[in-house]
């Protein structure tokens, strides 16, 4: 098994995980949460694979990096709203 | 850069950005002019695809699979059309709904929005649809978000969550493609793909097409739909509810027909039987609905079902497709009216109650006409583009001898009748004494009535509509 | 009556990962061979970097849009956080604190233009720059040097939309497709372009900081 | 586009460019409204006269448009059409006359005149309806401007009754749309032609086409108020009664036996629908509604109900004609679509006299009313014994017809099917006319709106269109032989239908 491999099977854990933080009932922070871990699983699968074989490939690499900046625009949206929510429910 | 095809995304993004630059609240005749060479723009698109068949533009000159390519067909270009054209309408009826108030960031985002649209329509990149598709949701959530209430706070989180989780499903899915083949471009997967595709392909296809659904709001996905589209400012609702739920609706229905094509044919039954039962159910909630906003928007539910009842049929008949093109042409058309009508009816009478609508027939007929038009066009009656898009599905049907497929579509149709005869039964009895109605801007009464004559006159005339739709990456 | 739903749930959880894993295990080989195609151009990308050339120059386009995805966030943040009243947060005026802060930021800025500069040729660029750029100025709130924002000034925002102007300018002016670099200025105009999105995208990534501070502050 | 292009579209315009014009107006425009409508009353008039003039000496008009590929809107005004157009045109414009002195001084105005304009336009949409396609759009655009006028007065009685009408014509349309299709799906949506065109299908496909006829026939039905498909007619009459009038005399229930001629005989073919064992069953449920709407027609005193429920009786006089094999009953069915329209309104403008200037809106109330009322109540003695099928009445053209022709088709029984209902028009007619001539009149009438002014009994708007209309069930019925009456207009439309078929 390679580290890439390795890392994609990780990467299938923690989509999972955050899947599962997302569909099950909680608190609006722990989807935000599960979201971002959903996102980073998703990244290293799709890094991961791409270098399962050995060797680098840019261009899943430079994929992520518009993902993680697009995740983090998401996150920082969900925050300011999951805020305001807070304070109406105060 | 003579190509009208990228302008299409860079000047809304530039409209956008200068419309920010300008401070909150202000851009909207900057919007309004920069729609109306979009609108141009398109309309040049659409003649040279018809002309000359499907455009593609190599974004950077590289070609796919390394660099982006965009590409043009009729479907394409139909979207596009509806897109400008409906958006063109609703910023004129903003402009005149927003006066007074300043809506924050209503004008930059709009020019964001149709950036995302325009870009979703076009590309033939799987992660790069990715990328328009964030695009388009973190727009569409900040649109809802407008006005900072605490309702439509709580509405856009919902909305924006199950986006996101949406999005993820999706993005894992491209990262199963990407390494099994390879490259993310639709034009050198289309090939690739076969029958026998490992497990990676499947799993993709399942999770690419469900988040797909999620975002379109089919039917158990729907939850997140009406509190949004109800909460939002009218010109708001009337671009979701017309516009970006069609945009996932175009991704799905370009993925099916073309890269996952070899693994839909058993799908094609769950997709038609959850678009009947978003049909039924939505079309119940909406005849009980109180508020007409929250009517509306359960409306969309129902009418969205009606594009899902043609993926059975893709296979066997062209019908099909046409039907479910006519009908997101109509009810896009359609509903942005009927929104616009709601958020004339709110300015007016203050409330936005079906019961409160007592009057409205005597003050306000202009309105009240636009809104039973788009209601002719949502219940299927003609003339109107609702009618043929019920017309081919139900002929579509016949041929497949699907008769439960008919019978979904005429028994949508009356319950459709139902929800928009409750607002006119109600809005023709006498006003009571005590009622008190604001003076509304005849613009934004124009703009509903426009937009609901357009999808009724599109009934009388869907000829080209089809030529254009026909000219096709996919077959 | 809850646990049902649940469980379906877990286990729908269950055998996703399951069928994720099997997928992931039972791979072909890739049928394009992307990272080739990228070594072959890398000479006429304009940077030797192979990320940065596929992030501004082969797949640019998604950089272009990402950027408007920030935009757009940052509008949203604007929007809900609106002023409510509440307490007064206290200016903690900590000497150590400003100190420090009033040392480490230019020193960021400093690390923000090399990232920048090294973008071209080994790992960094214009995003991580402009998280260290961002990482400056909130730290400058953090120690109480900056005012939050409730309303961004025009300067401000303009140096927010700077970024994407000047990637639209290039992205359209020149010749031939959308974000088509002439060869010869491939390499000038990416650094034109990530200079641009450093200062724009860190004072985006500041401004989803400190308009929450504003939000708490307002009194 | 030529003149005989141009002609059909020109009728249609003649009644939606006014009605448009007449929506945007002020409530307070009363010349103008009134000059639009008449303006448009008489140009169809005269452009219906143009046609009729040049469909006798063998002319086509028509004009085709496509919608989709291999879908088209078709107009056509051949003889079939103007049959229905010159009725319509005719009592529209007394209808329009009726209308204005019946609403003089009530609330929207301009709604009322601008939906009544989409109505007349519907009924000529239906009438040139070259194809089913075309015939479904006007058929749904008929429903739909019918609505607000049901609903006119907005009080919560009307607003039941608009809805029950909505849910029946609505449901029907569906039914319709289904048949349509469905045929499209099999053979494509052809033009109506004389004797059919779904012959060519033959046998092979004869259980879809029964199913088919079922649909389509229950469709239209609903508007012709086929029993058990009346139910809306009688709480329809909520709605003022020039729309009663138009409801029931022209627009509606005529849309709806017209559409079951159109299918019979243009898209069936009479004798493939024979071949079918179509035509007999049809028969009988046009037998149950005659013989049931008479029936309960004898139970209502409020004197609207009583004429709706006559009226759902007398619809059917044509279906059964159309269903009765053979050119006698089809022309007696085609007579009839004619004679009893032009009966019907006289009686709706006559009750809607009554209640305008008397307040009397029971039969049980009628005690006197021709003493006071004598011009109206000798118009309703006409009509009312022309619907009993008096001789010199047109009644009795269409009845003696619609006899000869059940003998020539073999279904004798169908005669008496006409005796019966002829007997018990009689009684629930006949104590109307005695309480009104015969009874000493109350001391005081229920509601007294318009006092008499010497021999006038009422407004003149009201008293003039039921006396020309009555006039005109005179003329009918004592000059049924000469060549410009119904009679002989029916005559050539049988003649075209049966003669191009060959057993």
């Amino acid at each position: 098994m390679t580290p890439g491999l390795l890392y994609a099977l990780a990467g299938v854990a923690l989509f999972v995980l955050g899947l599962g933080a997302m569909l099950l009932p909680g608190p609006v922070l722990r989807r935000i949460l599960g979201f971002n871990v959903m996102g980073s699983g998703a990244f290293l699968v799709l890094v991961g694979l791409a270098q399962r074989a050995g060797g680098v490939d840019p261009v899943p690499q430079a994929m992520v990096l518009t993902g993680i900046v697009v995740a983090l625009a998401a996150t920082a949206l969900a925050l300011a709203l999951a805020r305001r929510q807070e304070q109406a429910d105060d | 850069m003579t190509d009208p095809l990228p302008w299409l995304i860079v000047l809304p993004l530039a409209w956008g950005a200068l419309a920010f630059l300008l401070g909150p609240g202000r851009g909207g005749a900057l919007a309004i002019a920069g729609l109306a060479v979009q609108t141009g723009l398109a309309l040049i698109l659409a003649g040279q695809v018809l002309a000359t068949g499907v455009r593609v533009h190599p974004v950077g000159g590289w070609g796919a699979p390394l660099g982006i390519d965009l590409a043009v067909d009729g479907l394409s270009a139909v979207m596009l059309l509806l897109t400008q054209g409906v958006a063109l309408v609703l910023a004129i009826y903003a402009r005149s709904y927003f006066a007074g108030a300043r809506p924050e960031g209503f004008w930059p985002l709009l020019g964001f929005l149709l950036a995302a649209l325009n870009a979703l329509f076009v590309s033939a990149d799987l992660f790069n649809l990715y990328v328009t598709l964030e695009l388009l949701t973190l727009a569409a959530v900040g649109l809802v978000a407008q006005g900072g209430g605490a309702a439509q706070a709580s509405a856009a989180l919902r909305y924006l969550l199950v986006s996101l989780a949406a999005s993820g499903v999706y993005l894992l899915g491209v990262a199963l493609i990407y390494a099994t083949y390879g490259t993310v471009s639709l034009a050198t997967l289309a090939p690739l793909i076969n029958g026998d595709a490992p497990l990676a392909v499947w799993l993709a296809t399942g999770l690419v097409g469900v988040a797909l659904l999620a975002k379109t709001a089919l039917f158990p996905f729907h939850f997140w739909l009406p509190p949004a589209h109800g909460a939002a400012a009218a010109p708001v609702s009337a671009l979701l509810s017309a516009l970006v739920v069609k945009a996932s609706f175009y991704l799905l229905l370009r993925l099916w027909l073309g890269v996952f094509a070899p693994f839909t044919v058993a799908a094609g039954w769950v997709l038609a039987g959850l678009g009947a039962a978003a049909i039924l159910w939505g079309s119940w909630q909406a005849i009980h609905a109180r508020r007409i906003k929250l009517l509306v928007a359960w409306s969309t539910v129902a009418q969205l079902g009606y594009l899902f009842l043609i993926f059975p049929l893709l296979g066997s008949t062209a019908l099909a497709l046409q039907a479910g093109i006519m009908q997101a042409v109509s009810h896009g058309l359609a509903k942005a009216a009927m929104f616009a009508a709601a958020g004339i009816f709110l300015k007016a009478t203050g409330r936005d109650e079906v019961d409160s609508l007592a009057g409205v027939a005597g003050r306000l007929p202009l309105t009240l006409f636009a809104f039973a038009l788009a209601g002719v066009t949502l219940m299927g009656l003609p003339p109107s583009g609702g009618f043929l898009a019920k017309w081919l599905l139900i002929d579509a049907a016949l041929e497949a001898r699907l008769w439960p497929l008919a019978a979904v579509v005429i028994s949508g149709g009356l319950l459709a009748a139902v929800y928009v005869f409750r607002v006119l039964r109600q809005a023709f009895l006498l006003a009571p004494d005590d009622s008190h109605f604001h003076p509304v801007p005849r613009s934004m009464e124009w703009a509903a009535f426009a937009l609901a004559a357009a999808s009724v006159a599109l009934g009388l005339r869907g000829v080209e509509l089809l030529q254009l739709l026909a000219v096709g990456r996919v077959t | 009556m809850k646990a049902l739903p649940r469980l379906a749930i877990l286990l729908f959880l269950l055998a996703l990962a399951a069928a994720l894993v099997r997928a992931v295990l039972d791979l072909p080989p890739p049928a394009v061979d992307l990272p080739a195609a990228v070594a072959a151009n890398l000479g006429k990308s304009g940077v030797e970097h192979p990320v940065t050339a596929v992030l501004l120059n082969f797949r640019g386009y998604d950089t272009l849009l990402e950027v408007a995805v920030l935009l757009i966030a940052l509008l949203g943040v604007v929007a809900v956080a609106r002023p409510t009243p509440q307490h007064q947060a206290k200016d903690d005026a900590n000497p150590v604190l400003q100190t420090l802060a009033r040392l480490l930021a230019p020193l960021l800025v400093l690390a923000a233009g090399y990232l920048l500069w090294a973008g071209g040729h080994r790992p960094g660029g214009a995003f991580q720059a402009a998280a260290l750029l961002a990482g400056a100025v909130v730290l400058l709130r953090l120690a109480g040097l900056l005012p939050a924002w409730p309303r961004p000034h025009w300067v401000l925002r303009l140096g927010v939309v700077l970024g994407l102007f000047v990637f639209l300018g290039v992205a359209a002016l020149g010749q031939g497709a959308l974000l088509t670099y002439p060869p010869e200025l491939a390499g000038a105009l990416i650094l034109l372009i990530e200079a641009g999105l450093t200062l724009s995208l860190g004072l985006i990534l500041a401004g989803l900081f400190l308009a929450f501070a504003a939000h708490r502050e307002a009194s | 586009m030529t003149l005989h292009e141009a002609l059909p579209l020109a009728v249609l315009a003649s009644s939606l460019v006014p009605g448009l014009i007449i929506f945007a107006l002020p409530e307070t425009w009363v010349g103008v409204r009134t000059a639009l409508n008449l303006l448009g009353a008489f140009l169809k008039l005269a452009l219906v006269g143009v046609l009729l003039a040049g469909v006798s000496a063998g002319q086509d008009y028509g004009f085709r448009h496509e919608v989709l590929p291999g879908l088209e809107l078709v107009f056509k005004a051949d003889a079939l059409a103007l049959l229905y157009m010159a009725l319509s045109t005719v009592l529209w414009l007394f209808t329009t006359l009726y209308a204005i002195g019946y609403l003089e001084g009530s609330p929207h105005r301009s709604r009322f005149f601008g939906f009544f304009s989409l109505c007349v336009t519907a009924t000529m949409g239906i009438a040139m309806a070259g194809n089913l396609f075309t015939f479904f759009m006007f058929y749904e655009l008929l429903t739909l401007a019918t609505f607000p006028l049901v609903v006119h007065r907005g009080t919560p009685q009307a607003m039941k009754g608009g809805m029950i009408y909505l849910a029946y014509t609505l449901g029907g349309g569906a039914l319709l749309l289904v048949g349509i299709v469905w045929l499209h799906a099999l053979a494509g949506t052809a033009d109506f032609t004389h004797g059919g065109y779904l012959a060519a299908l033959g046998e092979a496909h004869a259980g879809a086409l029964q199913i088919a006829f079922l649909l389509l026939i229950a469709g239209v039905g609903v508007k012709a108020a086929i029993v058990p498909l009346h139910g809306w007619l009688p709480q329809a009459m909520v709605a003022p009664a020039p729309v009663s009038a138009l409801l029931h005399a022209v627009a509606v229930v005529k849309a709806g036996a017209f559409g079951v001629v159109r299918i019979v005989y243009e898209v069936y073919g009479a004798g493939f629908a024979e071949f079918l064992e179509l035509l007999a069953p049809l028969a009988v449920v046009a037998s149950v509604t005659i013989v049931w709407g008479s029936w309960r027609a004898l139970f209502q005193d409020d004197l609207k109900k009583r004429l709706a429920y006559s009226t759902v009786s007398q619809v059917s006089y044509i279906v059964l004609g159309v269903a009765l094999f053979g050119p006698v009953g089809a022309i007696g069915g085609l007579v009839h679509l004619v004679h009893q329209g032009i009966m019907k309104i006289t009686l709706f403008f006559c009750a809607g006299n009554y209640a305008e200037t008397l307040g009397i809106h029971k039969v049980s109330q009628m005690d006197g009313a021709g003493r006071r009322m004598p011009l109206t109540t000798l118009a309703f003695s006409i009509a009312a014994l022309g619907m009993m099928g008096a001789p010199l009445t047109a009644g009795a053209v269409s009845k003696a017809w619609l006899m000869d022709g059940a003998q020539a088709a073999g279904m004798g029984w169908a005669i008496w099917v006409l005796w019966t209902s002829s007997l018990l028009n009689a009684v629930y007619f006949l104590p109307i006319l005695w309480r009104a001539w015969r009874q000493p009149a109350p001391a005081a009438w229920p509601e007294e709106h318009i006092p008499a002014q010497g021999r006038r009994e009422t407004a003149w708007l009201l008293l003039l269109p039921p006396l020309f209309t009555a006039a005109a069930v005179l003329v009918a019925g004592l000059y049924a032989g000469e060549s410009w009456s119904p009679l002989a207009w029916a005559q050539i439309i049988a003649e075209r239908e049966y003669g191009s078929w060959a057993p």
